[in-house]
């Protein structure tokens, strides 16, 4: 039998009209929706056990508080822990993104040198061999810690070792000077203030530990009328402290100096304050002058300031200005003001960007990106994160957030001392090592971070002071052994020191110092501490419009 | 010219004069290509995503969603010719019924396949059958336009199945026969599924209480843009078939038509029109006075912002309303092609501005106090999606031109008289 | 969209929103299904092909659906309105009974008197027993010249009044040719046995009603001379003017002679494709 | 009784650190697509600034965080959903949206008078290996679909599960705190049963100095703002190009 | 003319055999489990009554579902038996402390939020009303995958028309519909979606 046309068409409409009483269209229908909605390519959440354990904030000196949520033995999310004193369960932006900073795209992974993809052993013969050749130098940018012990241990007869300051340490720089008590050893008493005048610090954008000024400023200040605390701004630009003060008065861009010599002026002229000199150098008509203000505002302002006391002026960067004005409202040394926090602290030596006479320079990965030595030693830079250019001839991947045990010391502005450990919660890259490991791998008998982590909880031990704040508040005389000590801290407890004293520290001026314009130029974004930004904060600041663009920053 | 080479003449119904096939594919080559650049970039945002478009998260809506509104707009004067025809038995209207439903067919299938494109999950389309909103108006249009599509395909097989060669299969032609029949039926249901999806189109802005700009009180549930929109379409429907028509004939060099029909197609566009001109005057005066003040926004601040200022909802209402409706039914004005054609312009370029006004600049208003308002320009991938939607348009008409009895002639015209 | 699935209300709105939908999906679907039904009911019925046939009378040229009464001068003007079926028109007889104006006159064809013509260019002879003889007649032999295939139906086939009976192809192109009489086929030949079909009759032959419907005698000369104006008009060179009809004998093999005609209409109106 | 969910956001408070929306990001699995523009990201919690227009001392700012404000009454973009893809959850007010339903219409985004509905116009993407930081309680949406703030309704989980675990039926309140509130530094978030006469933000809601915005469309939503700046509080309701400088992207 | 309706005919046939016989077997794709795990065995050896003496619920409320490896190398330490399972067991996965890789029937996607707590433990289902009686039988089921969702097979059911399947057949959104329904309880979408 002839197969024709018309018996094909008419069994391609059969098989059409038996297909719609069978499962094929419906089933795939409903198949290729299902598809859609779970696309292969999509990626998918791990499943696993949730668990939420304590930890701190690794990125910058500041050591806020973390609960940190993990997810089949990876961190997924990040909160603000409330037990910790300082930061008091809040966190700086970055934070709530800082556990996607490790699959961060330039997250570095390799070692390399002069751009040229190298070993961890070709890095360790070649700083083995600078070792014996010259004095080397290390460069560390959250002084204090337990890998800065080793860092110091490592350069006894091989070098220096020196510090790389954020600007808040800078700024308390004068005391330190006048009073010879290190600056790391001072911090601001704000919770006990009843007036704070910033000259451009960002207060309430990142300045510090971000929580404190933020929580305090909340429960203190925002929204009243004649709140507790007068938050006095004084900065060129329309901030975002500025927007939120309680006052701001608008200046013109390095008037900082000349401001604080006005107001200092009127205190004195008008005897506001129970000091006595010396007068700055500056008429009132040369401040007016210099900082683009009227005579009239600076004496409001002078009498707004005195009219809440305890009053404390705030530098963005190293101002001796700012810090004279302090002197003269007696808030050095007061409750309120400026005050030394912990007794057993020595200075740091600032490193100078211009390094001579060294075989080798050990940049830390905590030391900002664009701190870059100019030098001709060799210089060994650790980072986690690639920031850009560099001229550092060995690139190092250190470990990212939360990928290596570090212990965390007092934060810069703090006015109480404390102490905390952060264990590593996530695993690192095999490539990655820190800079304490290296040099552990180079000299065996240094001194490890988990040693000298227990040796300063014995000695916390020992001296049986201070509370340790967790789950629960305990004060240290109550703890039976170093162990539990130890095992609380690291399960995220923080260790409170005793409570400041007021007195300690005494500042005498015989000369009015010479005012200094502002270290920087723009205070539009903080400092932060990361050349690089989480993905999402990158995504998120462009996309609000609320701070300017990261890319702008790190290039 | 010699008839015997052109290669498709057997596929040409019989005393139908044609261009030669090199000249016709000739006319068909720009819009093919225009056609596959569209689908070139239909699969673009099919496979990318609708990123492809300058479309965001404010302008959500943009070219394609006025295109789909425009052309079933104009797309009205398929069922409102059938409804006409069958319904009202104004057998008059007869000749151009054909036409009339492949442009239907055309500017339904058209704003179809753009919303596929437009959608973020064409796969899923279907949920909203089976798990339907009953009270979006947009359930109420996919329900409605789907359901028409099928009877534009309907009533367009017919038309399909006399083409010459088609038409000798017998069981083709019994079918087509017995379908033709049953036509009427159609465009009953036709003419309401469009009444309903046409409202529904004007509905779908009109129930938007988020955007004062666009919100209307109504009756029942429906608000006052969704007769409106009813009432605008079938005015503008007779209107855009006179431009068909009339362009049809200016491309063929025929007259396709009486003429007396398209006075009277511009007649009753002209009376439609009128109303509705009438009827969308006292919607925007109650709009601006009682609706839009109720929710809080005063009627000035919609039109603060360039280009969007009283002079366009000026030239909505008077220019490209009362203007043509005049010109259509006066008389002297009708009866001269040249006025006729260009109030038939006036007439549809009426309802576009109202699709445009009411789609673009509703999203481009701030609704909060401190929205920008905001600009819109659409990407090469969406402009070339909706030329390929205009593409596809005149390729299908001329198709159905060259191989389909689109236009009812006299028997017998031209059959002896040799095409020259 | 249904009880159970998920987002379905008992609401009215939703309810009656459904249900307007569901009776149009139901319109539609019976108007679809009844008209395939109908179909079919067509085809059993053995309506279809005269369905068919009525479609296609219905898309020739006015010029081709004269009355054979027009053409034999019985009448002035009149258009056929049955598909040339004179067996179902009720004016028939009337017009058989007027005087037949036109003269029979020798127009170079020959179209012998004992045969029945239809107007789709056959021809049938009826034969002493009782079957009918089917032919092409002469003008469209001319036409043709020498097919270049021919397709017959097989013995014991039925064939319609109208229907296509055989198929001729010549230059590529098919001609269908209408059957002029329903009857079942008992032979069949071609172009060089003179008759191409041998059929039985459905109805009596000897009925004269049978062949009522076929052109004969006088008739025959008015239609011819017709068909033979209209072939001169379609075969003439480009932009010249129309000959006088008595322009001489056609030729054999026309298709070949003058291949650039329009042969498209002129085989779909000398065939009576429609 | 069901509970009402819903929050006051005191914007004297707010200094507009954008903690919020990075919490938000990061607890919802937003993905940080570098090809997003301003205007085709996903920022379910939008901060953004605005201000009075003066300028020296007279110029005060605002940061206003946008949300879903989870209307309660005509919610608008429940209406026009052709698929039921958004429903006002009849047990806790939210207004939630399924991006599983969602066939990305976007009529919904045309609908929302507060433009707090995003369209996901690219395909999710992270960093390679990122997906191990993704919160396990969030599906990812896939490209083509509308999303908003479904008000940590991860959060709600856990809650509910840890209640039921011990055979609760009603969670306890501390465990449902949306990661936005959670964020806030200075707790200008403020997050409560509304429906609970006795929750701290029902009595808040009645201050003076609460509002919300655009009340007069009817649509009651259930996100309160509060100031003490009768300038702020004029935003509400004020006419949009009255004049007011704003800020985003 | 009978040969119209006969090729219809056969075209309906050829259709619906297709539809119905062979299709299903294209769609899903065969995958056996890496072990031969029984479930009465285990039970009967080990005198475990309760299913969720090994699928465990979490402190936080979760549910552990399949057991982790650290929960057969308790028994399993060593080998324990001469079955092949059994020195797969120890050797790919004991030894090397690594878990067994399980194809889970019931796995729902990640948008579905099913909660172990609130069914089990507070409105006190039987673990058979949704997974069948499966725990108590000693057979190893095949896995199959659908090949355009990436579904388990169970989620659809054995019956690829979904009509006159049991209780526990199935584990779409209808069917979890289904069952709150006859219950009387109702949840929105916030409910079972994540």
């Amino acid at each position: 039998m002839k197969v024709t046309r018309r018996d094909l068409l008419v069994w391609s409409a059969g098989a059409t009209a038996g297909l719609l009483f069978t499962p094929v269209p419906w089933k795939l229908l409903d198949d290729v929706s299902i598809w859609s909605q779970n696309w292969p390519w999509i990626p998918q959440p791990t499943r696993g056990p949730v668990d939420v354990k304590l930890s701190f904030c690794t990125l910058c000196p500041n050591g806020c508080g973390m609960r940190v949520r993990m997810a089949g033995g990876w961190p997924v999310g990040v909160a603000g822990a409330g037990c910790h004193p300082v930061s008091r369960g809040a966190l700086c932006p970055l934070g709530f993104a800082a556990h996607q900073l490790n699959w961060h795209p330039r997250r570095l992974s390799r070692v390399c040198y002069r751009g040229n993809t190298s070993s961890w052993g070709e890095a360790r013969v070649a700083f083995t061999k600078a070792c014996g050749e010259g004095p080397i130098m290390i460069i560390d940018g959250h002084p204090g810690r337990a890998a800065s012990s080793a860092f110091e241990t490592f350069v006894q007869r091989r070098g220096s070792y020196r510090v790389v300051p954020g600007q808040e340490t800078r700024a308390l720089a004068p005391y330190g000077t006048w009073s010879g008590i290190p600056a790391a050893a001072l911090g601001y008493d704000l919770e006990n203030a009843g007036t704070i005048v910033s000259f451009g610090a960002p207060l309430l954008d990142g300045w510090g530990t971000p929580g404190r000024l933020t929580r305090l400023w909340a429960e203190r200040a925002a929204g009243l009328a004649d709140p507790q605390l007068h938050l006095i701004q004084v900065e060129p630009s329309f901030s975002r402290t500025a927007a939120r003060a309680w006052q701001y008065v608008t200046i013109r861009a390095g008037g900082e100096g000349a401001v604080a010599e006005g107001v200092a002026r009127v205190l004195l002229e008008e005897h506001l304050v129970p000091a006595r000199g010396p007068m700055p150098s500056l008429t009132l008509v040369e401040v007016a002058e210099q900082a683009g203000v009227s005579t009239d505002a600076i004496r409001d302002l002078a009498r707004t300031i005195v009219a809440r006391p305890p009053v404390v002026a705030v530098a963005d960067d190293n101002n001796p200005a700012i810090a004279a004005l302090n002197v003269v409202l007696g808030a050095v040394g007061a409750r309120g003001g400026i005050v030394r926090r912990s007794k057993h602290i020595r200075q740091d030596v600032c490193a100078e960007a211009a390094i001579r006479g060294m075989r080798a320079v050990l940049i830390d990965s905590t030391v900002p990106w664009d701190f870059v030595p100019q030098t001709d030693a060799e210089v060994f830079r650790f980072a986690a994160w690639d920031g850009g250019s560099t001229k550092a001839d060995w690139l190092l991947p250190a470990p990212g957030f939360l990928e290596d045990l570090t212990d965390v010391p007092t934060a810069p502005t703090s006015g109480m001392e404390t102490y905390a450990v952060a264990p590593s919660l996530a695993e690192a890259p095999t490539e990655v090592q820190s800079a304490a490991q290296f040099l552990s791998s180079i000299d065996p008998t240094l001194v490890t971070v988990d040693k000298v982590i227990h040796t300063r909880c014995s000695e916390i031990f020992r001296q049986r002071m201070g509370t340790l704040w967790g789950q629960d508040v305990t004060p240290v005389a109550k703890f039976v052994s170093v162990q539990k000590l130890e095992e609380e801290l690291w399960k995220g407890a923080v260790w409170i020191g005793e409570p400041h004293h007021a007195g300690g520290l005494r500042c005498q001026l015989n000369d009015w110092p010479e005012a200094i314009g502002p270290a920087r130029t723009s205070n539009a974004s903080p400092p932060w501490l990361v050349p690089v930004l989480p993905s999402l904060a990158s995504k998120l600041y462009q996309e609000s419009g609320l701070r300017e663009s990261p890319e702008g920053r790190s290039a | 010219m010699a008839s015997s080479v052109l290669a498709d003449s057997r596929w040409i119904a019989r005393g139908a004069e044609r261009t030669s096939l090199p000249q016709f594919l000739l006319w068909l080559a720009p819009w093919a290509v225009v056609l596959a650049a569209g689908v070139y970039a239909a699969g673009l945002c099919l496979f990318y995503g609708l990123n492809q478009t300058n479309m965001d998260n404010r302008f959500a809506f943009g070219l394609w969603i006025f295109l789909d509104l425009g052309m079933i707009a104009l797309g009205a004067g398929a069922f409102f010719t059938g409804f006409l025809v069958y319904i009202l038995k104004r057998v008059e209207l007869k000749p151009i019924l054909n036409s009339a439903v492949v442009v239907g067919f055309i500017c339904y299938s058209g704003a179809i396949a753009i919303l596929m494109i437009d959608v973020g999950q064409p796969l899923r389309a279907w949920f909203t059958f089976w798990h339907p909103n009953t009270h979006s108006m947009l359930t109420e249009v996919t329900f409605c336009i789907s359901c028409y599509l099928l009877v534009l395909s309907l009533e367009y097989l017919p038309i399909l199945l006399r083409n010459r060669q088609l038409r000798k299969l017998p069981s083709f032609l019994v079918f087509e026969h017995q379908l033709h029949n049953l036509v009427p039926v159609l465009a009953g249901v036709g003419a309401l599924l469009s009444f309903f999806h046409q409202g529904s189109l004007g509905g779908l802005y009109g129930v938007l209480r988020g955007r004062p700009f666009a919100f209307r009180e109504g009756f029942f549930i429906w608000p006052s843009t969704f007769f409106l929109f009813i009432l605008s379409a079938i005015a503008s429907g007779p209107s855009f078939l006179i431009l068909v028509t009339a362009a049809v004939e200016k491309v063929t060099g025929r007259r396709l038509v009486p003429q007396e029909l398209f006075r009277r197609l511009g007649f009753i566009s002209g009376v439609l029109l009128a109303i509705y001109v009438a009827a969308k005057s006292i919607d925007t005066l109650i709009w601006l006075n009682v609706t839009s003040p109720s929710v809080g926004f005063a009627p000035w601040q919609y039109y603060i912002y360039k280009p969007f200022g009283t002079p366009i909802l000026f030239t909505e209402i008077v220019l490209l309303g009362l203007l043509p409706a005049f010109l259509l039914t006066y008389p002297r004005s009708a009866s001269r092609r040249r006025w006729l054609l260009t109030a038939a312009a006036l007439a549809c370029a009426g309802v576009l501005l109202n699709r445009f006004v009411l789609t673009v600049q509703t999203l481009a208003l701030p609704t909060l106090a401190f929205d920008e308002f905001l600009q819109y320009t659409p990407s090469w991938q969406e402009a070339a999606s909706f030329g390929g939607v205009i593409a596809y348009g005149v390729i299908v008409y001329s198709l159905s031109y060259r191989y389909l009895p689109l236009f009812a002639q006299p028997k017998g015209q031209n059959t002896h008289v040799p095409g020259n | 969209m249904f009880p159970g699935i998920d987002g379905f209300h008992w609401s009215l709105g939703h309810v009656l929103f459904l249900s307007l939908f569901f009776a149009v999906a139901l319109t539609i679907l019976v108007t679809v299904v009844s008209a395939l039904w109908r179909t079919a009911r067509d085809f059993r019925a053995h309506r279809a092909i005269e369905l068919c046939w009525r479609s296609a009378f219905a898309e020739l040229p006015d010029t081709e659906r004269r009355c054979r009464h027009e053409l034999s001068g019985r009448v002035i003007s009149r258009t056929c309105a049955n598909g040339f079926d004179c067996r179902q028109c009720s004016k028939h007889s009337q017009f058989a009974v007027l005087p037949a104006r036109g003269i029979v006159r020798d127009l170079g064809l020959n179209y012998p008197a004992d045969r029945f013509y239809h107007r789709g260019h056959t021809w049938v002879r009826l034969e002493a027993d009782g079957t009918l003889t089917i032919g092409l007649d002469e003008l469209a032999e001319h036409l043709i010249g020498s097919p270049d295939f021919i397709k017959v139906p097989g013995v014991g086939s039925e064939i319609e009044n109208n229907e296509t009976a055989w198929r001729i192809e010549k230059n590529g192109t098919v001609i269908r040719v209408r059957a002029p009489i329903e009857g079942t086929v008992v032979g069949v030949g071609g172009p060089l046995e003179g008759r191409y079909l041998k059929i039985r009759p459905r109805r009596n032959p000897q009925d004269p009603a049978t062949l009522r419907h076929l052109l004969r005698g006088a008739e025959v000369h008015g239609w011819l001379s017709r068909e033979l104006e209209r072939l001169q008009l379609q075969l003439r060179a480009p932009n010249t003017p129309p000959s006088l009809a008595d322009g001489g004998v056609l030729v054999s093999g026309l298709m070949d002679a003058v291949p650039d005609a329009d042969w498209n209409t002129v085989l779909a109106d000398t065939f009576l494709e429609g | 009784m069901s509970a009402r969910y819903g929050m006051v956001i005191d914007l004297d408070r707010c200094t507009g650190c954008g903690a919020c929306m990075m919490a938000c990001a990061a607890e919802n699995n937003v993905p940080p697509v570098p090809r997003a523009t301003p205007r085709t990201g996903l920022t379910p919690m939008l901060v953004r600034k605005v201000s009075n227009g003066g300028e020296g001392v007279d110029r005060r700012e605002v940061f206003i965080p946008i949300m879903c404000m989870h209307c309660e009454r005509e919610t608008p973009c429940v209406g026009v959903c052709p698929q039921q893809a958004v429903e006002v959850d009849k047990a806790t007010g939210i207004v939630m949206q399924m991006p599983q339903r969602c066939l990305g219409c976007r009529y919904c985004m045309t609908a929302c008078p507060y433009h707090a509905r995003y369209f996901n116009w690219w395909d999710p993407q992270w960093p390679a290996g990122m997906e191990k930081a993704l919160n396990p309680g969030v599906a990812v949406r896939m490209r083509g679909v509308v999303e908003k703030c479904n008000l940590c309704h991860a959060r709600l989980h856990s809650a509910t599960q840890k209640a039921a675990a011990t055979g609760k039926r009603e969670i306890n309140p501390a465990d449902y705190v949306p990661a936005c509130v959670e964020a806030c530094p200075t707790a200008a978030i403020r997050f409560g049963n509304l429906a609970d006469k006795h929750d701290p933000l029902s009595l808040e809601v009645r201050s003076p100095d609460t509002f919300r915005f655009l009340t007069r469309l009817g649509t009651e939503p259930k996100v309160y703002y509060k100031s003490k700046e009768a300038w702020v509080r004029a935003l509400a309701e004020s006419n949009s190009g009255s004049g007011v400088e704003t800020k985003r992207g | 003319m009978a040969r119209t309706p006969l090729v219809f005919g056969l075209g309906l046939a050829v259709a619906l055999l297709v539809g119905w016989v062979a299709f299903p077997r294209v769609l899903y794709v065969q995958r056996h489990q890496p072990l031969e795990f029984r479930h009465k065995t285990h039970a009967e050896k080990s005198g475990i009554v309760q299913c969720s003496e090994c699928h465990a619920f979490r402190d936080d409320g979760t549910f552990a579902g399949i057991p982790s490896i650290a929960i057969c190398t308790a028994c399993h330490s060593e080998r324990i038996g001469t079955t092949n399972a059994e020195a797969t067991l120890v050797e790919n996965y004991i030894k090397p402390g690594q878990e067994t890789p399980w194809l889970v029937y019931a796995r729902q996607p990640a948008n579905v939020w099913f909660p172990h707590a609130v069914h089990v433990q507070r409105a006190a289902l039987e673990c058979r009303e949704c997974h069948s009686p499966y725990g108590e039988s000693d057979e190893v089921r095949i896995y199959q995958l659908n090949r355009v969702s990436g579904y388990s097979r169970d989620i659809w059911g054995p019956s690829i028309s979904r009509l006159r399947r049991a209780p526990h057949e199935g584990m779409k959104m209808s069917d979890c519909e289904d069952c709150h329904r006859r219950r009387n309880v109702e949840v929105g979408c916030i409910g079972c979606h994540q």
